[in-house]
C-alpha cells in the first residue's frame, strides 16, 4: 500500500468502448494479488478531485493493466493519457480473492467488465486447478474473456452463446460440476452478484464475490464505502475489508 | 532543525506546527499512518466520537461534485470505550499528538464523553463536534442554537482543564455570534468551519445520490466560504480560530492563516492525497523562508484591509 | 411544435418556458443576444435595478475559485429612468420576456423602484433582490430578517398586480422560514439562491483578490447547497421555486426540479457559453420525450425519498 | 463576435516560456482586428471554469495565431493541446487599436508579453507609415520581437540593448521623432503603461494603450472589468469598451 508515481505506457482497446492500459508500476506490482485494486488519480490538476479505482487486472512484472470503460470525465480523461505520461497511483488496495480453501475446480463468474479482475487471478489458480470461465454481456460487444481460460459464454440477447445471462447459463451447467469440488470467483454488476449469491449460498458452494461502490479514498479513513454484514450487524468497507468478500459475508 | 519556528499556541495547548488532519478524515489514524509520517504532523483529529459506538448511515455514504464532495457518514464511530482500548495505543506509539473530536446528541452525552476521555493523557485537547448536519437528534439543532452551544462548551469546560474547542456549523447567518459565545463560555478555540449542508439527485430514479437525503459539502468548491467564516470571525471576535476547509495546497493553507486561522486542517485532501499534510508542511516552511517570516505564527490575521 | 409541454406558470406569470437567465449575468440583453435567441428562452432578468444608476465597486470585482467564482460588482447599473429609456426597447424588439430584479437600500426604494416600473407594459413580473451580500447599507440586511423580508413583500405587492419574486440569501440557517414569510406576505415565488458568501486572499500582498473584501460565490461549486436549499423550501412551504445555483448543463436543471424548481435561472454559465440557456432547453426536451414526460412542469418536485 | 470550434493546428516556441499557437477559425479570422482578442475555453470539461482571454496575434487568412506563455493550468492546458483537438472559441472581442488619426510615424512600445497583439497590428499599419518598436523585457530571454519591424531593445538588466525599462529607453530617444507625427500604440504590465500614459498625457503624444484585467464574460454581461475613467466618473469596461483605450480615457 503506497503511493506511486507511474509511468503510462500504452494503451490497446479490447471491445469498442474497452481499453486496457499498461502502466510502469514496480513497487505496486510487486506485492499485488489478484483482485485487489489501485486508485488513480487521472489527472495532474484538481478535476476531477477524486481519484478512480480500478481493479488490477493484470501483472507482468513491473508492469501492471488496468481495463475500464469510458463511464464519465474521469475514465475519459484516463483514456486520453499519452505514452511517458506520468499516472499517481495508490496500490496495491483492499483485500483479493481468498485462493485457499478446499476446491480443485476454479469458476470463473464475470459480467460485462467484470472480466476485469480475472486475468491476474486466472495466471494465480495453481496449475493443478481445473478453470472454468463463464463470460457474460449483454449483447457479444460486451463479452470480455482477455486472457481467460476455458471460456463459455452468455449474452442476454442471444448474440453469442448461451441466451440468457451468465448466472442462469451457470445454475444450467451446475451439475457438469457435481463431482468436482469447486470454488466460485465472480465479478459483475450488483445484480448479477445478488443472484449468484442467493445460489451459492443455498446450495453451499463456496463463492467469492467483487464488489464495487463509489470510494473516496480506497483504504478506510473516509468510511465512505460501507456494505452491509449479511447478519445485518453493521457495515464492512469495501475498500479495506473488500472488494472480494465471501458470499456468507455481505448483503448485497 | 528548520529555520522557522513552526510552533503554535491554541490556549494552553502546543503543537509543533500548525498542520492538522481533520476529524472524519483520518479516521483514527491507523491507515494513513502507512502513508504518511503522523510524528511530524502537527496533530491529529479524531473521527467523531460518540458514548457507544454507531454503524453510520446506510449507503449511498459520498458523492463527487464539481471540485467538492458530499458525505452522510452518519458519524460511524467505534465509541469512546473501544477507542480507549483499541486506538490509542496505537496513537501513543506513532507519537502523534491527539485531539479527541467528540459529538453527541445531547449536552450530558458531550459532558459525559468528555469526562471518561480527559483522563486520557495522550489526549492534548478536544474538538466539540456541535455542527455535524447529518445526525438527526443532535448536531444541527445544536449549531444553530446560541444558547445551546454556550451550554455545551460552560459544561464540557467544568469536566476538563484540557483545552476546548467548538467546531462551528457554517450554516448560520453570523458565525462570529457563535465564536462570541463559545469565547465568553471558556472555550479555547473555535473550529471553523465543518461541511455545508447540500444534496444532489440522480435524474433517472429522482432519489437523492446519498441516502441520507442531504450531506456535507466539503472540498475545494467550499474554501471561498470557509475563508469568509473565519475572517469573519478574526474580525469580530478575539478567539483562536483552527481553519478548515477545501485546502489542498500550502497556498491555500497560508490563505487560511492570512484571514485569521491560528493551525488548520486539512479534511478532504487526505482522501486524494494521504501525505497532504506533510507536503503543505513544507510549502510553508518554504514560504515563510522566502518571505523572511521567522515565525509562522506571525503569519495569523495578516490580511491587509 | 415540440412535443412537450415546456410552458409553465408561476403565480399569474406564463413562461413559453422555465429557462431564465439570472440576474447579473446577462446585462440587459443586449450583449448575449449576439450569442442566443432572447425570444426562444422562457425569460431574462434584468441586472438588479436600483433607482439611482450606480458605478458598482472598484475594481478587482471577480476571481475564480475551484469550480465557480466569487463576484462584487456592487449592484453597478443604470437605474431605473435610464433602464426605460434606453434598455426596455431593445428586449421588446428581441422578444424576450422581461422580469425585472430590483435591488434597494430601503423598503421604500424598493416601493419606489417597483411603482415606477409596474406601468411598463414588457415587464411581466419582478424579483426582489434582498439578498446581494455586496451592498453594504442594504442587501444582507435584509436578506437576513425575516421581518423586514416580509415587509418588502407586503410593500411591494401593494404597488403592482405583477407577479413578485423574492429572491432568497442562502446564507441563513434556514431558508424555508423566509419562503414563509414570503408566502404569508403575498409573494407570488421565491428565486433560490443567491451568492453565498466567500472571499480569496493573495498570499503574497496579503490583500483580498477582490476590493470588496468579500463577495459572492456562484457556480457549479454551490450547486449542492442551492439544491439542499430548494428542497427544503420544497418540502417545507408551498411556494413555487425557481431554482438557481451553478446549473451548468440540463441535467443539473433537471436536478433543480426535481428537488422542487418550478423554473430555474442560469447564472455563471452564461460567461461560459452564452448559448447555454438553449443548449439546456434543448437537453431537457429530449429527457423529457425519452422519459415520457408530456408536460415539463410534471418534472416539478417529483424527488423519490 | 461569434462562438466558433476552431480546430488547432500547431503550436511552436518563442522564448522558453512562449508559445505561439496556431488555430483554424475561419469566420473569427475574417473579422478580427488587431487589437481585439479571443475568449478561450482551454478544456472540454468544466475545469477551469471559465474561458481565458488572449490577444488575436495575427491572423493568416483562416488562421489566428496566439501567443502566450505558462501562468497557471489554463495556459498549462492550452500548451498541451495537440493537433487536431478542437479549441471553443468567441472572438473577436472588445475594440482593438484605432489606426485613424493624423500620424506618420507608429511607435510601437511592448514590455514582455504585451508584444502578443503586435504582429497582426503591425501588418495593418498602412505601408506609407514608418514603424519603430521598442521591446523590453526583464533580461534578453524576456524580449519577444516576434514579427515585429524596426526593433530597438530595451532589457532591465542590460543584457541587451538598453539597460533599463522599455518606457524610459523610448523618453530617451523621443528627440528622434521631434520632427515626426507619432501615434504610440503600446501593451504590458500596468506600471509600465501607466509610466507611458504619464509621459505622453503629458507631452501630448496620441497614445493607444492596450490593457488586462481579470474577465469572466469577455463580452460586456458580468461586469467584471471595470477600468476606471480618466475623470474618475465611474467606469469602462476593458472587455467591451476596450481592451485598448486611448491614454487620455482612462485611469490606471
Ligand atoms: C474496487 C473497484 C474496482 C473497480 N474496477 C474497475 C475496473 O477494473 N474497470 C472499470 O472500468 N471500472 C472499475 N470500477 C468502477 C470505476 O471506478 C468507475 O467506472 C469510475 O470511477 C468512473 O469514473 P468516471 O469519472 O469515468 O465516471 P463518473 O460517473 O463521472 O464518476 C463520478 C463519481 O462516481 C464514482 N463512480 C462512478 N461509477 C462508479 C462505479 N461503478 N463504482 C464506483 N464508483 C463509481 C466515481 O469514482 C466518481 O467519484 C471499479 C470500482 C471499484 C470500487
Ligand atoms: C484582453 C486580454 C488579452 C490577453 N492577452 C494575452 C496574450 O496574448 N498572451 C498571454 O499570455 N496572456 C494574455 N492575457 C492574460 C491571460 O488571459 C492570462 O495569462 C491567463 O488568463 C492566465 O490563465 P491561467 O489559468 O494560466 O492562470 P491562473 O493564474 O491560474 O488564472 C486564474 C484566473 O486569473 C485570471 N488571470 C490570471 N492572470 C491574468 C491576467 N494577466 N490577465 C487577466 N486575467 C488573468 C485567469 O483568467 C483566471 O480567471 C490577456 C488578458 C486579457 C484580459
Ligand atoms: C467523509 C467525511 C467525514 C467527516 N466526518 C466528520 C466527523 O466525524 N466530525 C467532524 O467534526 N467533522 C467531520 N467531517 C468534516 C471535516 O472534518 C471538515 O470540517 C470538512 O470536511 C471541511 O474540510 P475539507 O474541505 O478540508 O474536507 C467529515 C468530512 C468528511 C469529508
Ligand atoms: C457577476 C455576477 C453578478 C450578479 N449580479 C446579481 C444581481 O445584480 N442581482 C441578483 O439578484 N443576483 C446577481 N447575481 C447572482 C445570480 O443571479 C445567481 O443568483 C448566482 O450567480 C447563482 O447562480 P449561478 O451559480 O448559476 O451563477 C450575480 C451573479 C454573478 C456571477
Ligand atoms: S473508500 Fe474511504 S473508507 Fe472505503
Ligand atoms: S469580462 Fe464580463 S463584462 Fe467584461
Amino acid at each position: 500500500m503506497l503511493i506511486e508515481k507511474s509511468k503510462f505506457i500504452s494503451k490497446t482497446t479490447i471491445t469498442k468502448n474497452t481499453y486496457l492500459i499498461k502502466v510502469l508500476s514496480p513497487s505496486i506490482a510487486r506485492t499485488a494479488k489478484p483482485g485487489q485494486f489501485c486508485n488513480i488519480k487521472v489527472s495532474e490538476n484538481s478535476f476531477p478531485l477524486l481519484r478512480r479505482p480500478f481493479s488490477i487486472c493484470d501483472v507482468d512484472g513491473e508492469f501492471i493493466y488496468f481495463m475500464f470503460d469510458i463511464h464519465g470525465e474521469g475514465t475519459r480523461l484516463l483514456r486520453d493519457k499519452n505514452e511517458g505520461d506520468e499516472l499517481d497511483i495508490i496500490g496495491p488496495l483492499g483485500i483479493g480473492f481468498n485462493l485457499q480453501w478446499d476446491y480443485d475446480t476454479a469458476i470463473i463468474i464475470a459480467g460485462g467488465l467484470g472480466s476485469a479482475p480475472f486475468p491476474f487471478l486466472t495466471k494465480n489458480i495453481p496449475a493443478n486447478m481445473e478453470i472454468h470461465s463463464f463470460v457474460g454481456g449483454r449483447t457479444k460487444e460486451n463479452v470480455i474473456d482477455y486472457k481467460m481460460k476455458n471460456v463459455s459464454v452468455a449474452t442476454d440477447d442471444g448474440s453469442n452463446g448461451f441466451y440468457g445471462n451468465v448466472v442462469e447459463f451457470f445454475k444450467s451447467r451446475i451439475d457438469e460440476f457435481a463431482a468436482k469440488k469447486i470454488k466460485v470467483f465472480a465479478c459483475g454488476p450488483n445484480p448479477m452478484l445478488k443472484a449468484l449469491q442467493n445460489f451459492c449460498n443455498e446450495k453451499n458452494i463456496n463463492c467469492q464475490l467483487s464488489v464495487e461502490t463509489v470510494m473516496a479514498c480506497g483504504f478506510g479513513i473516509c468510511q465512505g464505502c460501507p456494505i452491509e454484514k449479511y447478519n445485518g450487524d453493521g457495515y464492512l468497507l469495501v475498500c479495506k475489508d473488500g472488494p472480494v468478500f465471501d458470499s456468507m459475508a455481505v448483503k448485497l | 532543525m528548520s529555520k522557522v519556528d513552526l510552533r503554535i499556541k491554541i490556549g494552553s495547548l502546543e503543537l509543533k506546527n500548525p498542520v492538522l488532519l481533520a476529524s472524519g478524515t483520518v479516521g483514527y489514524g491507523n491507515e494513513i499512518a502507512n502513508f504518511t509520517d503522523l510524528s511530524k504532523i502537527g496533530g491529529i483529529v479524531t473521527k467523531s466520537l460518540s458514548l457507544k459506538p454507531r454503524p453510520g448511515n446506510p449507503p449511498q455514504r459520498i458523492t463527487e461534485t464539481p471540485s467538492g464532495m458530499l458525505n452522510a457518514i452518519g458519524l460511524a464511530n467505534v465509541g469512546v470505550e473501544e477507542f480507549v482500548k483499541s486506538k490509542i495505543p496505537f496513537l501513543k506509539e506513532v507519537n502523534s499528538t491527539l485531539i479527541c473530536n467528540i459529538a453527541a446528541s445531547s449536552v450530558e452525552e458531550y459532558v459525559e464523553c468528555t469526562k471518561i476521555l480527559t483522563s486520557e493523557e495522550s489526549i492534548k485537547a478536544f474538538e466539540i463536534n456541535v455542527s455535524c448536519p447529518n445526525v438527526k437528534e443532535g448536531g444541527l439543532e445544536f449549531g444553530n442554537d446560541l444558547k445551546a452551544v454556550g451550554r455545551i462548551t460552560a459544561e464540557t469546560k467544568k469536566v476538563t482543564s484540557k483545552p476546548i474547542f467548538i467546531k462551528l456549523s457554517p450554516n448560520v447567518a453570523r458565525i462570529s455570534e457563535f465564536a462570541k459565545v463559545v469565547l465568553s463560555e471558556g472555550g479555547d478555540a473555535v473550529s471553523a468551519i465543518n461541511t455545508l449542508v447540500g444534496t444532489s439527485f440522480n435524474i433517472w430514479t429522482k432519489k437523492p445520490k446519498i441516502r441520507n437525503i442531504t450531506g456535507g459539502l466539503s472540498g475545494p468548491a467550499i474554501r471561498p466560504v470557509a475563508l469568509a467564516k473565519v475572517l469573519e470571525i478574526s474580525r469580530n471576535c478575539p478567539i483562536p480560530i483552527i481553519g478548515i476547509g477545501g485546502i489542498l495546497t500550502w497556498q491555500d493553507a497560508i490563505e487560511f492563516m492570512i484571514v485569521g486561522a491560528s493551525a488548520f486542517q486539512i479534511g478532504t485532501a487526505n482522501f486524494i492525497n494521504p501525505n497532504s499534510g506533510l507536503d503543505i508542511l513544507k510549502g510553508i516552511e518554504e514560504f515563510c523562508i522566502q518571505t523572511n517570516v521567522t515565525k509562522i505564527s506571525d503569519l495569523t490575521a495578516t490580511y491587509q484591509i
